[in-house]
């Protein structure tokens, strides 16, 4: 089979096992002996999670060549911004006086709430409104969970643009401190800004589904796992058609050689914007449903131990590729829950819930010494390259000759050159 | 604050004309075929200082933009920015109470010091082996753990000088073995992208070093006791007007206060500082390890075998970043996340100094140290002053990517 | 008909002037040598010609159009197109990848595969057609140089740089590169090649310019140049 | 040659991945087990724990859920301090013969101090492991986003130490707490500081407050500044991040302000940091009245931090020692036993009541179905070491029927809140002295900084 098929028929049968995956949860009843408590429902919504993030860093820093450790931060924008418009943002049929009220079109009114803290309760300028001036029978409309996904999108993207503009200029060290940079100053203001985000208790988020779908509660584990598993096949479609257009050779011209590829014709200011738009904009996607999906974000996931998570997935994984680092993502995802269990070695007692990171640090740091590409990329560049190995492996010995005796030339170069240019130049 | 506008407008009026001037600047110098190298930044701060006022006549007479325009234009951008303030709070304490303002400063000062010694070891990993270490803030950790660890449980009442050595060698030795099993292979070209792969490897580090050292000391925190205590003593006697000290403070002038744990942290960090300049200057292995700096093949050349300066730049480098934290164990709680924003804080100095400057990050460290106390200082909500305290040094290293990548004393990128 | 006029250029890198008042023209498919001892500025003239470097004063037309104010990919699709002194081939990719990022770079709406019987043309012109989907990494110096020259008959400029194409060749590999300049020069390209390597340039080149630290001391038939008195005391000073 | 080394390499790092994989059964801490043979057998994730239900159904331990935090960037001191009076809870209930005669298996989950780790491993107690009740709790953001998901699975939890009024005020019948009310907390506080103005003589015009900017530290501000306001006192407030270790410029600002009184309400080692830098800079503990977080408690971590910490006001949850009942006092010997603490945290010891509560819950029902413990739970009279234990406000007796505030929802209503004080210094917690309220009081208060 050649590779290319290979792939599919591989990649076909995971997404197929993916998608009826739900059908063996308890939920469901299960298939079999197989039954997936809900908890493992969670684990795979949490692995897709990551694995979007994951992969869509190893497009910014594995194809791209763009080490930003700001990525955990545009997740966050995608969640605050989703969980922002939820708390400020309603809709009504009458201005409300007492809020600031933007008038819409068709008789509706936009309001922006301001709200403050009576006692243990959060008091709307809506609900004295509702007491006061608001006309009895005025609709109050929340807006839609997808529409303020969208905005976190839209906020994604926004904020990739500006970063990817910001750090034309930067290469390697300097990208990487600049994005720690803007993560923390994020994570800082996040944090002071309580009245708006909530600091350190988090901002809360209304479920996926409020009003649950197709006969599911807003509990149901179902339906955000397949919301997760969409925007995670979404992203991989996308992302291997991106890789494999003109903007993944160029990318990849970029991360190899940025000059070279400009005295090429390649528009690199463009490409390199344009990838930090994108993986911005997936990780905010990701960010906001897996905010409503939990129902609270916090600062703490833009700490800098998040985001060396997901770079030790995608780095485990082999951050040259996007499925390696996806499927790194969900392996780690699991391994690190299962991990939590204390083992005994003889006498000694190894609290693993400490240890298991230590471990992982370690992984981490030999994987990247002694097999850079990660450890499931070499299984794969060994399936799909196996074929070219053969066609070139008779030409390499004759190969390997010339290359010797370039080696000598080279040398004798180096004392006098002009060796080289008298004999040959009829 | 009082008039919140006057400064909002300032501010506003500052960053509109910078950024005018930063974005305008470079394509009227290349118009008239002028040298554009310093255009976008002269361009920025000088349109930052007067607006309209210093652009018009800049963008008419185009002169050559020298250090000396620049730093006259910084000044000026720095007075506004304190007139304005001024004006916008004239009841702020940093403002009516100059014993306040002189405290503040004096504090930014010491814990500069401490910073500056800190980042002298990142920034001399960085001038030879080209790379930034992620773990930087763990090997500060290390150091304090070290510290603390020895004096008040593996040998109780040793003294604070044999517990900081201590640190010394274990920082050093954890460093020296870290770069030979990690960063030496980079040198022999069996590593590709060499500068991402040290980004990845030294963040491995730091992850494993933290997870590890909360492993085995869990997450109590934990102090040094001080190191030396003061005499009691005040000049003139009785009144103590000029010098007074109790054990854990002096006070100079009745208006100066520097807490002792501090003060003997900055005393330790300046003596080490002169130790460094003098083994670098003085002795031949610091002459090598500078030779390498500047030029590696020249200085393989002469004999100097690269490959363990870098391992000697990388090792001395961690055993300043433990030092550091040997000093300050006394002065802070210690716990397994302490190096976190202390490593960010050294990202913030070296860049700002200038990446492989030495005098750069000595220098950088005392003006974080100072913008961190006048932020605590100065900013009017209580609340808000202290909590953004993690973002003060970042707007700076921001800012100062954005504006002048190589720093105070960087090499042209 | 190509183009290309420098205007009385000058750079600096600090307090150092590194080229003093260089101007030229290049009109038609010409074939020029451009050399000079070390630090002479070669280098630092391709890469203003090609946009990397911003010069101090001076200005580059090319067909009319000023280039030294556009980015270097501007410049390529100015029609100017070069190598660089140490190879610059994008290691981790195929060669044929290498080859197709000009293409691709040239026409914004193109695809891959439009591209890959021209790639196989020139890999077979350039005798690396059998490496086509090995990763450059896996090339030797000299196939590289090769890789090089291939992605420049990709981007299919008028004007080609080559920045010391024949340095740490191999002779089997020397002719081909040798091949390749005078057959493109004959099919209506200009070249501008660099080398501080006399006997080669003499041979092939029809006109040389000479740099001496950041002077233009020479501008003319090889045969003549030899004999300026200028360039000879600028060599022999080199070489004692 | 290259490749093969590599493979060995690939293979090598697969080997350890596969090890620690095999090598850890997917389960958390379990303890108290009956059958050490049921410890192998722990089912794979993709199993149904019931389907491992064998006939003989009176063995079939009986879990209880833990929540404590074990790893950063929760509270690692107080989350291990929980873990170990729980397990005393777990083995007490064990050696006594079990609930119902069932053995309890105590099964502890790290929350990390984050609410999306919070959420997750309460799903995973109540899916996965199948537990009947849930105890412990240090975080209040880990409570209120755990309570959430007790309430869509209909699983009681027994709070220990979340303090933010929020979750019982929500009213969610799975919901109960044997910590104290936040906004209570602050009304001793002020008590007391209107008590050392009033019956002491003290002048205490102006307070500074050093909160974090949790949702612990920020509500606890407010209630503060707000009751002291009422009390005619003022208050300036500064908020840290918890992770802040340099106060310096916060302690000028401190300073400037001339306050008769710092009521400390930043936790862990943020207070440790501000009160030794504040004593360091001379407006320490014996220099301005002080008040000093209850972390202050763990004596030994407290002198070790702050060394120049004497005469700290601190505030007690509980009882004082010498008024410890017989529960109590059994514990506090147990746990000094197994910790080498001479006196138990507060929140050790709400911990390990939260657990014992359930036990009851269970034993007064008869039953692990936990729509009947929380019945139970509601009508509950429990002697725990905190004392008789109750829920007076619950669903037969709402809040709006008995008129209070909702916050009294399920709530334990009278945890004894004392004031003491170190007076000697180096002195182990226990031998501190209650200066405050009267009838507990020991000694009376030294007040510094007085002219």
């Amino acid at each position: 089979m050649n590779p290319a098929a290979l792939y599919r028929v591989s990649g076909s049968i995971a997404v197929v096992i993916l998608v009826l995956l739900p059908l063996a949860s308890s939920e469901m009843g299960g298939v079999g002996p197989l039954v997936l408590n809900s908890y493992f429902m969670h684990l795979a919504i949490t692995a897709f999670f990551y694995a979007i993030l994951a992969s869509s860093w190893s497009l910014l820093a594995g194809y791209a060549g763009q080490f930003s450790f700001g990525h955990m931060a545009f997740m966050a924008i995608g969640g605050y911004t989703s969980g922002l418009i939820g708390k400020f943002i309603r809709f009504t049929t009458a201005p409300s006086e007492l809020c600031t009220d933007i008038p819409l079109p068709g008789n509706w009114w936009l309001v922006v709430l301001n709200i403050r803290r009576v006692g243990t309760i959060d008091e709307t300028c809506l609900d004295m409104a509702k007491a006061e001036t608001l006309p009895a029978g005025t609709l109050i409309v929340f807006p839609p969970v997808w529409a303020s996904i969208a905005m976190g999108l839209v906020m994604g993207a926004v904020f990739g643009l500006l970063v990817g503009w910001l750090v034309l200029r930067l290469r390697s060290t300097y990208l990487a401190l600049f994005t720690i940079g803007f993560s923390e100053i994020l994570r800082a203001s996040i944090s002071a800004e309580i009245p708006i985000t909530e600091g350190q208790s988090g901002l809360e988020l209304v479920p996926l589904f409020p009003a649950g779908i197709l006969g599911f509660s807003s509990t149901s584990k179902i339906p955000p796992y397949y919301a997760m598993l969409f925007l995670f096949l979404f992203a991989m479609a996308l992302m291997t058609w991106l890789a494999g257009s003109r903007f993944g050779l160029f990318v990849r011209a970029i991360r190899e050689d940025e000059e070279a590829a400009a005295a090429l014709g390649v528009n690199i200011v463009r490409y390199k914007v344009l990838v930090f738009v994108v993986t911005s904009t997936l990780a905010a996607a990701a960010g906001a449903l897996q905010g409503h999906y939990i129902g609270i974000i916090t600062p703490n996931t833009l700490i800098i131990l998040q985001m060396s998570l997901v770079i030790a997935m995608a780095v485990i994984g082999g951050l040259e590729n996007i499925y390696t680092a996806s499927v790194g993502a969900i392996i780690i995802t699991f391994v690190l829950e299962l991990l939590r269990t204390n083992v005994a070695i003889g006498p000694i007692l190894i609290d693993m819930t400490l240890w298991r990171l230590v471990f992982f640090g370690l992984l981490l740091m030999l994987t990247l010494r002694f097999q850079r590409n990660g450890l499931l990329f070499p299984i794969l560049e060994r399936i799909s390259r196996g074929g070219v190995a053969e066609e070139t492996v008779s030409i390499r010995a004759e190969e390997e000759e010339l290359m010797e005796d370039e080696a000598e030339v080279g040398e004798e170069n180096e004392e006098g050159e002009r060796v080289v240019s008298t004999g040959n130049t009829k | 604050m009082e008039n919140a506008a006057i400064f909002g407008w300032a501010l506003l009026w500052i960053l509109f004309w910078g950024a005018l001037g930063g974005v305008i600047t470079p394509r009227i110098y290349a118009r008239k075929d002028l040298e554009i190298s310093q255009a976008s930044f002269g361009g920025a701060v000088i349109g930052a200082a007067l607006g309209p006022f210093s652009l018009l006549p800049l963008w008419l007479a185009t002169p050559k933009i020298t250090n000396r325009l620049i730093g006259i234009s910084i000044a000026l951008v720095v007075g506004i920015f304190i007139a304005a303030f001024a004006l916008a709070d004239p009841d702020n304490l940093c403002v009516v109470n100059g014993g306040f303002v002189i405290s503040q400063l004096a504090n930014g000062i010491v814990i500069g010091i401490i910073y500056g010694l800190m980042a002298l070891g990142l920034t001399l990993i960085f001038s030879i082996l080209g790379v930034v270490s992620f773990a930087h803030g763990e090997f500060y950790m290390i150091g304090g753990m070290v510290t603390y660890f020895m004096s008040a449980q593996w040998i109780p009442g040793v003294s604070p000088i044999v517990a900081i050595l201590a640190s010394c060698v274990v920082t050093f030795a954890i460093g020296y073995v870290f770069e030979l099993i990690f960063l030496r292979p980079m040198g022999s070209g069996e590593i590709e992208r060499p500068t991402e792969y040290a980004i990845l490897v030294t963040f491995g580090l730091a992850f494993f070093l933290q997870y590890f050292t909360q492993a085995l000391t869990s997450a109590v925190p934990v102090k040094a006791q001080r190191f030396f205590p003061f005499p009691r003593v005040e000049i003139p006697a009785e009144s103590g007007a000029l010098l007074t000290t109790t054990p854990g403070n002096v006070t100079i002038f009745d208006a100066i206060s520097v807490p002792n744990p501090r003060f003997t942290a900055a005393v330790l960090a300046l003596m080490m500082l002169a130790a460094l300049l003098w083994f670098l200057y003085r002795t031949w292995v610091g002459k090598a390890l500078r030779a390498v700096s500047q030029d590696r093949q020249a200085a393989a050349v002469t004999g100097i075998n690269p490959n363990s300066m870098n391992t000697l730049a990388f090792s001395m480098g961690a055993m300043l970043a433990g030092l550091s934290g040997a000093s300050l164990v006394q002065v802070f709680s210690w716990l397994p996340q302490v190096g976190i924003p202390a490593a960010a804080r050294s990202f913030v100095i070296i860049v700002l100094g200038g990446m492989g400057s030495l005098p750069g990050a000595f220098l950088g460290g005392l003006i974080v140290g100072l913008v961190e106390a006048a932020g605590t200082g100065c900013i009017p909500d209580a609340t808000r002053a202290a909590a953004y305290i993690p973002a003060y040094g970042m707007v700076i290293l921001t800012l100062v990517l954005l504006l002048k990548p190589t720093g105070l004393f960087g090499r042209e990128l | 008909m190509l183009e290309l006029t420098a205007n009385s250029i000058y750079k600096n890198f600090g307090g150092l002037e590194v080229l003093k008042d260089v101007s030229f023209t290049v009109e038609g498919p010409e074939l020029i040598g451009l050399i000079g001892p070390n630090g002479a500025g070669k280098t630092t003239l391709t890469n203003i010609l090609d946009g990397a470097l911003k010069p101090t004063s001076g200005t580059v037309y090319m067909n009319g159009e000023r280039i030294d104010t556009r980015p270097p990919y501007g410049v390529a699709r100015a029609g100017l197109g070069r190598t660089f002194q140490v190879t610059r081939a994008f290691r981790r990719m195929t060669v044929l990848e290498n080859l197709l990022i000009p293409a691709m770079a040239m026409r914004a709406t193109a695809r891959q595969r439009d591209f890959e019987e021209k790639a196989q043309e020139v890999l077979d012109f350039l005798t690396i057609a059998h490496l086509r989907n090995e990763y450059a990494r896996a090339l030797s110096g000299g196939q590289q140089k090769l890789l090089e020259l291939g992605r420049l008959l990709m981007l299919d400029p008028q004007m080609i740089i080559l920045d010391e194409p024949f340095a740490g060749v191999h002779p089997r590999l020397m002719e081909v590169i040798y091949r390749y300049i005078t057959e493109i020069n004959a099919q209506g390209k200009a070249f501008i090649i660099i080398s501080h390597d006399m006997d080669t340039i003499f041979t092939l080149s029809r006109r040389l310019l000479v740099l001496n630290y950041g002077d233009l001391i020479a501008d003319g038939d090889p045969e003549v140049v030899r004999e300026d008195p200028e360039v000879k005391a600028a060599y022999l000073g080199e070489d004692e | 040659m290259k490749l093969r080394r590599r493979l060995i390499w690939t293979a090598a790092a697969l080997l350890i991945l596969v090890l620690a994989l095999a090598g850890c059964a997917p389960q958390a801490e379990t303890v108290g087990e009956a059958e050490p043979a049921a410890e192998e057998a722990a089912p794979e994730p993709t199993e149904e724990p019931m389907a491992e239900e064998s006939d003989d159904m009176e063995m079939e331990p009986i879990k209880i859920g833990a929540l404590a935090p074990l790893s950063a960037p929760g509270a690692v001191v107080g989350g291990e301090a929980m873990r170990e009076a729980m397990l005393i809870a777990a083995d007490e209930l064990n050696a006594r013969g079990g609930i119902m005669g069932r053995p309890v298996e105590l099964i502890i989950v790290d929350t990390e101090g984050l609410p999306e780790r919070g959420t997750a491993v309460v799903e995973r107690l109540i899916n996965q492991d199948g537990v009947v009740g849930i105890g412990g709790g240090y975080h209040s953001s880990v409570g209120v986003a755990a309570k959430e998901v007790a309430r869509d699975n209909g699983v009681p939890i027994v709070f220990a130490e979340t303090w933010n009024d929020t979750i019982t005020s929500v009213q969610y019948d799975e919901i109960f707490r044997i910590a104290p009310l936040s906004s209570e907390v602050s009304t001793v506080d002020v008590k007391f500081i209107q008590w050392l103005r009033d019956e002491n003589g003290m002048k205490l015009d102006k307070i500074v407050i050093l909160t974090e900017n949790t949702d612990y530290g920020i509500p606890a501000a407010e209630n503060t500044t707000a009751l002291l306001d009422e009390a005619g006192i003022a208050s300036v407030t500064f908020s840290v991040d918890i992770g802040t270790q340099d106060f310096a410029g916060i302690i000028e600002r401190v300073k400037a302000e001339s306050p008769d009184m710092i009521v400390t309400l930043a936790t862990g080692e943020a207070s440790y940091n501000f009160t030794q830098q504040a004593a360091d800079a001379g407006i320490g503990p014996q220099d301005v009245p002080t008040m000093c977080n209850q972390v202050s408690l763990v004596s030994d971590a407290f002198w070790t931090n702050v060394p120049d910490g004497n005469h700290c006001f601190v505030r007690r949850i509980g009882l004082p020692q010498q008024l410890y009942n017989d529960v109590a006092q059994t514990l506090v010997a147990e746990y000094s036993a197994r910790t080498g603490k001479d006196d138990i945290e507060s929140y050790a010891m709400a911990s390990y009541d939260s657990i014992m509560l359930i036990a009851q819950a269970i034993e007064d029902s008869g039953s692990t179905d936990p729509s009947d413990i929380i019945d139970a739970l509601e009508n509950i009279n429990h002697m725990g070491a905190l004392g008789p234990i109750t829920f007076p406000i619950n669903r037969s007796n709402t809040p709006d029927q008995a008129g209070v505030d909702p916050k009294w929802w399920h709530q334990f209503p009278d945890p004894a809140i004392t004031i003491v004080q170190y007076q000697v210094e180096g002195q182990d917690a226990t031998e501190t002295t209650v200066v405050y309220p009267d009838v507990y009081q020991t000694g009376a208060p030294i007040v510094v900084g007085q002219e």
